[in-house]
């Protein structure tokens, strides 16, 4: 049931167990506009995480008593399914899930015009399928897509990527054995507005130039991501404009 | 079970047609809505499947894993279905521990799952009393637009066909796991029909629009040999003895049909 | 502590392990009026089964937002008091008693005038004190009988009684050891209004033919238990009457 | 702790009639309403017991389980006592987990049995440190009018004496049934007696109503040697040192009254 | 981890294991104001007992239903420190916890003059940091102090003590090895309006002739507690006095 | 979240003095309020401690139990974080199960400790598999004026340090206490340091009212060798990459100053 270890993580060329470079991303696909109940939706794999996330609103803030004056009440729910792992997770949230859902949310809401809104909630909700390390930053990403789908009003795309250290060498977006195995494991989100960094957690062993190096790094990951999202946004525009030009 | 008006507006629409044998969405009254079956689609789970019907979607992952049998049969493995109505697949599935409606859904799959011996439950059993290998069935409903209860069975029966268990050798009451992996021994396949009542008439796979309006719902599962073996009256209506006898003719016909979908040959 | 499998349930005459023939009903034992705060309230025996049932309402919905503009909101409650099985159940209600408090319910619910008492809630619970298989159907009558006794304005009492296959022979009104050791176990509630079912359930094996006449014949039962339930309600009536007029 | 105008009203006939020594329902201050007791009325329990005082009804069913005991007294036997306000039984009380009154009818009637010893924790260890019997009272409040605590300890003391095991051997760590039963080992026969304080008087055996408008209550739980073996002051008023004096010598009195009718000759 | 239980809790000349007397209150320090958010607050030191109290209110009800038109609605919360006791307390409250709750609200209540405050709530939170028995009363004690800290007007303060007997002889103030180890504990709290018992529990086994001495013990205990209770205020207000008039 | 007038006032007023170098307490950008530090204040704990910084109040126990290692980790000790905001810390804290900011506090401590690796787990494994030491750190939050993060990993690093463990000898499985105590052994000496965000400028140590009003905080936490082990962003506003690296060069100066009130010699 359980991954045997492997010996090496990086071989002396500096490719990665899974063949990657060190600063190369998973592959990645992208959909919007894939769920037919919420407002606005998104699926993302990277590697072998796929997530889902779904938005609902705005719409009135219930209950009513969380309802602010002068903006919407931005909600995230992150969950993982319980299959999504190797040991069956209970469906009931844990304290990762709880934090996640806070973290995740103060990273989306630096992009969204919550003043737009007042009295309303915006509740956005992931679904991790299956999960293979990152799940936080590939959640943020597509999260982020489902909000843009739901046409809420947003500065800008967030795209989200973890830096890391393993076996003594910076890697870009670490899966979940780098992960569990590494040294280092730095989550960041960014938006282009700003060139604001909303999401930053790190676990591990950094030095303080190790710690600069790992930033930038991951913030150019989540550029190249953002590309990403912005030619799918772009793709699903050009297709919805020709089928209501046809 | 609050019917504003434009429900009943819809409602009395929705049952002028049927009683013209005629459907909202085009179908005749006994028609399934396409359906899209997909399974392998989580590596990490044990076994997986997805099943479109019209635009609800469901996905059921299979889990396994060691545990202690019930004390009141040490032989046997267990087999726990359960069903999550995550808040992304409707307006109204909120966050929280399941409510009434999941809870039944579960059960529905289960009953058609544990009556059918569609799993042989004796040999899932490692150490009598101790261990027994435990089947965790997950059904995740993605999006809800109607008859959920068909589409998870089917998603859960497929998705058991889909699993593999390591293989692995008993020595001294240790497990020992060994190379490969083997399909899980499926003996028996459910298949749950579901009809809702309008008006007098039953319709198959009733999509979120007609179970809103409603009278009452029946779900039939019939096994591979055209048992019966589970049952569910739903809603707040009533069924006569001749509309029952009349709905479990049509599941078994409707079951074979969808069988052939997850049993291939 | 447990009991122990008999060889046979049923023996070569067709008289089964409690002396009763295929079609024969459990002694029954039913009262109204059991309770003193309750507005409606009723007792059953039907073999070891021991059944109380109370009705509250109609009154206010509460929390309010559960009200129903048009119409009453039914509720039931089905909880089995932990010293009524084997081996002690938690007090905390169990995934089966949820699923069964929603099929009572809605077994319940088509004789009630629900749309006479807008805006109320009818609040019925239901306390299994000892069980003996069969409690869903015995449940259905005396609740029946509770919401009859509190005076709301009934179509018709809803009877229930299960039929099921036992060593290869259809029966009625199934034990618990029946229950557990036989092929099938079909509950069904039964209105003489509309010759209505209103719950029908069913685990085990059946074919078509076996299945239309387990269904038969639990109607049967159903009628039988109604003619009780009747009398019952008559013999209260009148000890009520004969109690004023003295 | 609400007071609408209807219980002032109410308070102030109740009070008038008791500091003349009367009440409402035409009682002495000092006497119980009627009792009946029935005992193995849930033949699935190891014991059983209702208890009838005035329209308060209450079921108490007993069940013994194996399991593991403390850590701090391995040699000992468990005792669980557990209390469900079941929303049968009172307009006021809801479904849902115990709340305080629950909880603490429960402590109340656990302490009275506990500190007397009148169960012989030490008798059911079977295994030290690993296996003990559990002794489960569950009360179970069928009818609410008034001083449920009296009612609930009466009949938790019938239960158990009412309460029968099955035999059994230890053989190399595990257990063997035999046949036959054997009564549970009762040792002591603990009785309390609840008295509500209403404009400085004390009444004995309060009902609803008085219950409604009293100031305080307090609870002496006597053993058949007349001593006090637990006491509890409830409500939101306070006793003088007299009448708490006062309260212990009648509650032993009328404890030896009640005894008799749970334990015969 | 466990203690030991020593041969003898008394000796033959009367004295205690901590070599008190019989009728010897164990060491106390009491403070009021100690915390910087709540309205009042207080902590008190009685043996190896630490326990802070906090009183936030008179404040509007919440949630809105609860309020009282007539009178403020007195809550209390006795909570345990998960490391208070020898083996961690999980921090969800016990039965335990919820009785204590309920006796501690019911003590203080008679002192209080709800009636000033209707619609109002006044919640006083218990903490108890370490416990050593007598904790419940230790409790009364210092949040009728941290009550007469917010400025509740009261008929007076509430003190508590326990009496007990202890290997065959009445002696006050039980510790943690004297409850657990003699023969019956009894806590009281009193106050000298209307010489008041607003708390009154007992376990164990006492003849009525020591049960009343128990009482008379514990409320002669309970009056010295508050002579400390007062003197405590009074240094207070001195203290503040002074640094209001420097 | 929400922003009342009071707060906006405020804000302007904190924002103005912050752009000024200033802060409303007198204190500058990067100087935190003053410490006091208290160790071994419960004597029934394993280890305690207490800072004030400022007013606020954190007192942190640790309890060392017997338990199971977890599966993946056979044969390691257990650390466990639990944080409450107990409600006499603040009208802002009600009672009930641990809510979002709770959690993320524990986990902001124990992702400290763990990652520095400050306790060695490996030595806290008695019987692989089978048992283990769980370190138990409770953080208990007595008063809330701002910085719970960074009093609270101060005084789980004082209480851990402060924590001793009976003595044990394993003798075929089973553990034989001897006399005597000893340290538990810590290896490292993780310090966090927190930073709001304030109108673009970074103040350490914030307190209440700067909470109030500023639009994100970090934690950044560094390791007795100046390498960070920990970092959290938090709040709804964001960072620069040039702030972000400021303020790591700023935690890891302020860390060792802190280190030092903990850590003596």
């Amino acid at each position: 049931m359980a991954q045997k270890k492997p010996e090496k993580l990086i071989d002396e060329k500096d490719v990665r167990l899974d063949g990657r470079g060190l600063k190369e991303l998973r592959p990645m696909k992208i959909e919007v506009g894939v769920l037919g109940n919420a407002d606005g939706s998104a699926y993302i794999e990277q590697g072998k995480n796929k997530i889902l996330a779904a938005v609902y609103g705005p719409k009135e803030a219930h209950p009513k008593h969380l309802a602010i004056p002068d903006r919407a009440l931005l909600r995230c729910r992150y969950h993982m399914a319980p299959f999504s792992v190797e040991e069956r997770k209970s469906p009931a949230p844990s304290r990762r899930e709880v934090e996640l859902s806070k973290v995740i949310r103060e990273a989306l809401e630096p992009a969204v015009f919550v003043e737009y809104y007042p009295r309303t909630s915006i509740d956005t909700f992931v679904e991790v399928l299956q999960a293979d390390g990152g799940t936080r930053c590939a959640a943020i990403t597509v999260a982020s897509l489902a909000l843009a789908d739901a046409g809420i009003p947003m500065r800008g795309l967030v795209a989200a990527c973890a830096a890391g250290k393993v076996e003594g060498r910076l890697v870009l977006d670490l899966d979940d054995i780098e992960d569990k195995e590494g040294e280092a494991d730095l989550p960041l989100a960014w938006m282009s507005h700003s060139n604001a960094i909303t999401l930053l957690q790190m676990d591990g062993s950094l030095t303080l130039d190790e710690f600069g190096q790992a930033v930038n790094m991951a913030v150019e990951g989540c550029k190249q991501i953002h590309g990403l999202q912005k030619e799918t946004l772009k793709a699903k525009y050009v297709a919805v404009k020709e089928e209501v030009e046809e | 079970m609050k019917y504003p008006i434009m429900i009943r507006v819809k409602q009395k629409q929705i049952a002028q047609l049927v009683s013209l044998g005629k459907r909202l969405d085009g179908r005749g009254l006994n028609d399934y809505r396409g359906i899209q079956l997909e399974v392998g689609v989580v590596g990490r789970a044990e076994g997986s499947a997805r099943v479109r019907l019209g635009k609800t979607e469901v996905l059921v992952g299979t889990k396994i894993e060691l545990g202690e049998p019930f004390p009141d049969v040490p032989n046997q493995g267990v087999l726990t279905v359960n069903a999550e109505l995550v808040p992304l697949a409707s307006p109204t599935f909120e966050p929280g521990p399941p409510r009434e409606d999941a809870i039944e859904l579960a059960r529905v799959v289960d009953r058609g799952v544990r009556e059918s011996k569609a799993i042989a439950l004796e040999e899932l059993c490692v150490e009598p009393g101790k261990k027994v290998f435990i089947v965790f069935v997950d059904v995740y409903v993605l999006n809800h637009d109607g008859n959920l209860i068909d589409a998870s069975a089917l998603a859960a029966l497929a998705a058991l066909l889909n699993t593999k268990m390591f293989n692995y050798e008993v020595k001294e009451g240790k497990i020992e796991v060994k190379p490969g992996y083997k399909p899980l021994s499926v003996k028996n396949y459910p298949i749950a029909v579901t009809f809702a009542q309008i008006d007098d008439k039953l319709v198959v796979d009733p999509w979120l629009e007609e179970e809103q309006v409603m009278d009452a719902r029946i779900t039939i599962t019939t096994d591979k040999d055209g048992k019966i073996c589970a049952l569910q009256k739903g809603g707040y209506g009533y069924f006569t003895t001749q509309q029952v006898l009349e709905a479990a003719k049509i599941a078994k016909e409707k079951a074979e049909e969808l069988r052939k979908l997850v049993v291939k040959g």
